[in-house]
């Protein structure tokens, strides 16, 4: 009887990690590999047409203490992290009125999505121009309404240009916050509300009680997205600002970038990748603390 | 016996297999092109490919082209994966970066033993561009520099005749043209476009060593002041500070900017968005002092190339005679070497008469090119200045603040490995 | 079984695509000779006989000719053989003067017939 | 849940819409009228719309071809993403030693920047002997870490009493996966087909680099060709910016229906 179960258990663990495998081998290969090549590049003068020599924490030093573009950057990559609430919640928002038994709440769920698959490039040249000065949607309909006289330069301007790259990187992952978060609520069993309906609880109670702990890890998921999205937003500010004017919409990710391959620096690029990773690792970390348990988990005993 | 047939049949058969599988195939040799943003030219690479082909028929070209935003990303990874494209067609100050680090051919013997048959054709002064401490790593492919669009029918509302002739003249002018929708200068600000303005108030970017910056200077700031209050009063556009390339032109196009700086490509564009330029409608004249930013294309070798004769051969027969007239004609613009100008001169006069005007400025005043500085950290310079120098533009920062720090950053770029 | 294959949103949209697509290709095909004709009047719209006819492809700044054709009494041209989806034609004819203009196709050498006749008028000046 | 009146909610979420749908029909606008740098404001309406820029996209890059590749990449990253992200997914369900471990490698893995490492995944690829492939293309995307946890959070929904009940009539996994998960998470797969078609169909930078023949190119390297210093093309430029993004959304569209198949089913059980 015992032995049966260990050898159930064996071939159970061997199952595991059989299914794991193919995932964690392109993880290897495509995340971390890459990561540990970075990380020795940092330590080094790396160049394709000469000889590697040791650096030391020479590139280190000159990001962390000389480098206020890399400062700059790492500050607007965390406004527009820190942005990430603003959509979740919207979406939030939308979720819980599309998830109501209203007619055409399909229709709606789909509108909203919409942006999503559109290409981030795309999404980048559409809202480049909406944001024009001259031919823009935007300052069309703010002149109309009379708000202003003329046209504002939005991605121009020092104080506009970022505030209106996260208005588009909003727009873009918007519909996806509200999929992730909306198949998080039809998750929560119907019966859990009607328990409290039974006992008097409110709409708001019901929310607090109920929708809001059981969407925990949805809404963590939503985090993470927003946190991946505030690099992968490459492409938007590099077809809308290409990080200017003077660094104002410099994201990490687009100043490494920009390091690697107009200055081909890429050992210190790869310190930036470093220092990067480490900065997101640390907030996912915090996330998942803030959110309790493993990502994605609903909690048992429902 | 029938066995035997079949097996001998079976025997000849493999035989004849076995034959016909080892019949000698010759070695191609293949050479790989990459452009910079051409697609257009497709036909033209192709009339390229098939003359090169009479000549070399062991050869086979590979073209290759990459936007100029991802060009020096595919260049690169390339590079890092030893399959570097052969000939590299490469724009601005990208190329210094690789030819310091050894990464380029050096081209100075093949242009000496082709001297006569090649080298005398090209422009001394723009073949000079391409030169790195000594050494020549690229033939001019196609030239533009910049120059002044002016607005004719708001010259002339405003009273003005003729292009400015100083820097207080172009300010007091752009002033006079500016109001409401109007803005009266427009400059492109990538790359080193803008520099005219700098080196107009005698203002040297680096000392003659190119060792450090000399760029802040008195008459530096009191510029910067003179520019960044112009841009206050909308004499001239913001855009010529944060745009890049459509804005500004379109602006021009749209008919509401009085002088605009920009190289040749611009016009092309500009009266493909605005039918109503033409030679009557726009002037077209140097800067004040005749100084301009040149914006030319060349043909670089990477070092890595199995083929360099063969690949310098390409390059000859893409940057001379018919070859570059080809390109002249269907890129309308012009090449690096006289012979093929004249022809394009001609063929502009009878196709867009309207241009003639606007490619004869590219071959001027030749001695008064600036922002091309043979600088290995071209571009980190570049990163390091122009944001300080928008933030004094912009009104972000006093001219003088701006300068300090765009000195202090462009220093240190300089003295760092 | 088959019947839900059949009517599955899936089949019905990518079929749909499919017939319409090879449909297209089918009217391309049979339509894609690339004959272009029309008629050329003057200023009171009265036919001009003998005026040249060019038929091009408009480049950016450029134009390259693919023939030339003469009208015929009633003024009619008629060109084929061409291969543009963007057609720039020229009628000429001296003492009458020009008519330029575009046409776009939907595709290369679709086949045309001017509706309006070109009608021709005297040539700006310089 | 009728206490309340619905049209409240109507206006709301049609503002929504209407803020999503806006910047489409000023690309569809765009693609049909070109731009018009003379007159200001804009118009809103298009003046004498025309299909030709559409033609000259057709006619100016391979699109057929581009197309088809873009497709072929798509549908390699979609398949194998169901199905790793599923097996993957469900082998998370399951406690087992250094499960917290992998899950934390996964959420670090998350935060690698692609951009940043594409040339150690270029020399990787070149070992693999996937440059210029479609394998190459796809391969980065094959498995992607937000749909494990999209799959592991739709089988943890589902009552471990219904899987216990299962093992203990001695039902094997892999039945057990086939027959009670996978019909219980179709909104997961659903949500991974959608995400895994659009990641794959939008990816621009790695077929940048990886892709040498003209041959090979996908869609989005289609876009500099409409970016060109030499001609205006701006219409076309936005034409091709629809002719890009319907396919994306006929797909989405499509498999939606699933989706909310899924997700009711998902609503209606506990």
């Amino acid at each position: 009887m015992n032995t049966l179960i260990k050898k159930k258990r064996t071939r159970e663990l061997i199952l595991i990690w059989f299914f794991l495998a193919p995932s964690l081998a392109i993880f290897a290969l495509y995340r971390i590999i890459p990561l540990i090549w970075n990380g020795v590049l940092s330590f080094q003068f790396w160049d394709p047409f000469k000889p590697t020599e040791f650096a030391g924490l020479y590139h280190y030093e000159e990001m962390l203490i000389y480098d206020d573009v890399f400062w700059q950057s790492l500050w607007n990559t965390s406004v527009l992290m820190a942005s990430a609430p603003i959509g979740i919640g919207l979406a939030l928002i939308i979720a819980l009125m599309v998830d109501t038994r209203i007619r055409g709440r399909g229709v709606y769920r789909t509108i909203v999505f919409l942006s999503y698959p559109v290409m981030t490039v795309a999404v980048g040249i559409i809202w480049q121009w909406l944001f024009n000065e001259k031919v823009g949607l935007i300052n069309y309909v703010l002149m109309s309404l009379g708000i202003i006289d003329e046209g504002i330069p939005f991605l121009e301007s020092f104080s506009l240009a970022f505030p209106s790259v996260i208005v588009a990187s909003i727009w873009q992952v918007l519909g996806f916050y509200m999929i992730i978060l909306l198949t998080g609520l039809q998750n929560i069993p119907q019966s859990l509300y009607e328990a409290a309906a039974i006992d008097g609880a409110g709409a708001w109670k019901r929310f607090i009680r109920i929708t809001f702990p059981m969407l925990k890890p949805s809404i963590f998921l939503c985090f993470v997205v927003g946190i991946i999205n505030s690099f992968t937003n490459f492409d938007l500010v590099y077809v809308m600002t290409q990080g200017g004017p003077s660094h104002v919409t410099e994201l990490l990710i687009t100043y490494i970038y920009r390091a690697a391959f107009t200055l081909s620096k890429f050992d210190y690029a790869a310190a930036m990748t470093v220092v990067n990773f480490l900065f997101f690792v640390t907030l996912a970390w915090l996330a998942n603390r803030l959110f309790g348990g493993d990502a994605g988990a609903v909690d048992e005993g429902t | 016996m029938r066995s035997t047939i079949t097996t001998t049949v079976a025997a000849v058969a493999f035989a004849v297999a076995a034959v016909l599988g080892t019949s000698p195939v010759q070695a191609e040799k293949k050479i790989s092109f990459l452009a910079w943003n051409i697609p257009h030219f497709k036909a033209g690479a192709e009339k390229w490919m098939k003359q090169f082909k009479a000549k070399y028929p062991d050869v086979t070209i590979e073209w290759l082209d990459k936007k100029g935003s991802e060009w020096s990303t595919y260049y690169q990874t390339q590079v890092v994966a030893g399959t570097a494209p052969d000939i590299v067609d490469v724009q601005g100050g990208l190329w210094l970066e690789y030819a310091s680090k050894g990464g380029l051919l050096d081209l100075t013997p093949y242009l000496k033993a082709d001297q006569a048959s090649y080298t005398s054709e090209l422009y001394p002064e723009f073949l000079s561009s391409w030169v790195y401490e000594g050494k020549n790593y690229g033939v001019p492919f196609y030239i533009s520099k910049t120059l002044l669009f002016y607005n004719q029918a708001m010259f002339k509302k405003a009273g003005l005749s003729g292009p400015p002739k100083t820097f207080d003249d172009l300010l007091a002018y752009a002033g006079k043209l500016s109001g409401g929708e109007k803005s009266g200068f427009m400059t492109l600000n990538f790359d080193w476009l803008y520099w005219s303005l700098m080196a107009m108030n005698g203002v040297e970017m680096f000392t003659p060593d190119l060792k450090k910056a000399a760029f802040n200077t008195p008459a530096a700031v009191a510029a910067v002041e003179k520019l960044a209050a112009a841009t206050k009063s909308g004499a001239i556009n913001k855009i010529s500070w944060t745009g890049r390339w459509v804005k500004p032109n379109n602006a021009f196009a749209a008919g509401t900017i009085g002088m605009l700086q920009a190289h040749s490509p611009a016009f092309m564009w500009m009266k493909a968005k605005g039918p109503w330029m033409n030679k009557d409608t726009v002037g077209v004249a140097q800067m004040p002092g005749n100084w301009s930013t040149p914006n030319s294309h060349a043909l670089l070798i990477s070092k890595s190339t199995k083929y360099p004769k063969i690949a310098w051969e390409f390059a000859k027969m893409a940057t001379s005679g018919g070859g570059a007239y080809d390109l002249g004609s269907s890129l309308n613009v012009l090449t690096g070497s006289k012979v093929a100008n004249k022809k394009l001169m001609a063929y502009f006069e009878k196709n867009i008469p309207d241009a003639v005007s606007v490619m004869k400025t590219q071959t001027e005043h030749l001695d008064k090119l600036v922002g091309n500085w043979p600088v290995a950290k071209d571009a980190a310079v570049k990163e390091a200045f122009y944001p300080e120098l928008q933030n004094a533009l912009l009104g972000r920062k006093s001219a003088k603040e701006a300068l300090d720090a765009a000195e202090k950053k462009v220093n240190r770029v300089l003295s760092r490995r | 079984m088959w019947w839900s294959i059949l009517r599955s949103r899936y089949t019905i949209t990518f079929g749909t695509i499919a017939i319409v697509s090879i449909l297209w290709n089918i009217y391309v095909v049979l339509n894609d000779d690339g004959k272009f004709s029309g008629r050329v009047v003057d200023m009171q719209g009265r036919p001009v006989a003998g005026a040249t006819v060019k038929l091009g492809k408009k480049s950016l700044v450029s134009i390259n000719f693919h023939g030339e054709e003469i009208t015929d009494a009633e003024g009619r041209f008629a060109f084929s053989g061409h291969a543009f989806y963007h057609v720039h034609i020229e009628a000429k004819k001296q003492g009458l003067g020009i008519s330029k203009s575009d046409h776009h196709l939907y595709f290369r050498g679709q086949n045309m017939a001017l509706s309006d006749p070109l009608r021709l008028r005297p040539e700006p000046k310089g | 849940m009728h206490r309340y009146p619905h049209w409240p909610l109507h206006l709301a979420l049609s503002a929504v819409c209407a803020a999503m749908l806006v910047p489409f029909y000023w690309v569809l606008k765009t693609s049909l009228t070109g731009e018009n740098i003379f007159t200001f404001p804009p118009s809103i309406l298009p003046e004498d719309p025309h299909l030709f820029f559409f033609v000259d996209v057709w006619y100016t890059i391979p699109f057929a071809s581009y197309l088809a590749n873009s497709l072929i990449v798509s549908i390699i990253v979609v398949a194998a993403n169901v199905f790793l992200n599923a097996m993957a997914g469900y082998a998370l369900t399951r406690d087992f030693v250094g499960k917290k471990a992998v899950i934390m490698l996964f959420l670090s893995c998350m935060m690698i920047p692609f951009q940043a490492t594409i040339i150690p995944a270029y020399l990787i690829t070149k070992e693999l002997g996937l440059l210029n492939s479609y394998m190459g293309m796809a391969l980065p995307l094959c498995s992607t870490i937000v749909c494990i946890f999209v799959f592991k959070a739709s089988f943890d929904a589902i009552p471990k009493s219904l899987i216990d009940a299962a093992r203990i009539d001695g039902v094997p996994d892999w039945m057990i996966i086939y027959r009670i998960m996978v019909p219980l998470s179709q909104s997961a797969i659903a949500t991974n087909v959608i995400l895994a078609f659009i990641w794959s169909w939008n990816n621009f930078l790695w077929p940048l680099v990886i892709i040498r023949d003209e041959a090979m190119q996908t869609l989005p390297l289609g876009l500099s060709r409409f970016l060109s210093v030499y001609e205006n093309t701006t219409g076309a430029l936005y034409a091709f910016c629809i002719m890009v993004l319907v396919p994306g959304l006929v797909i989405f569209l499509l498999s939606q229906k699933q989706f909310i198949a899924g997700l009711t089913s998902g609503a209606a059980k506990g």
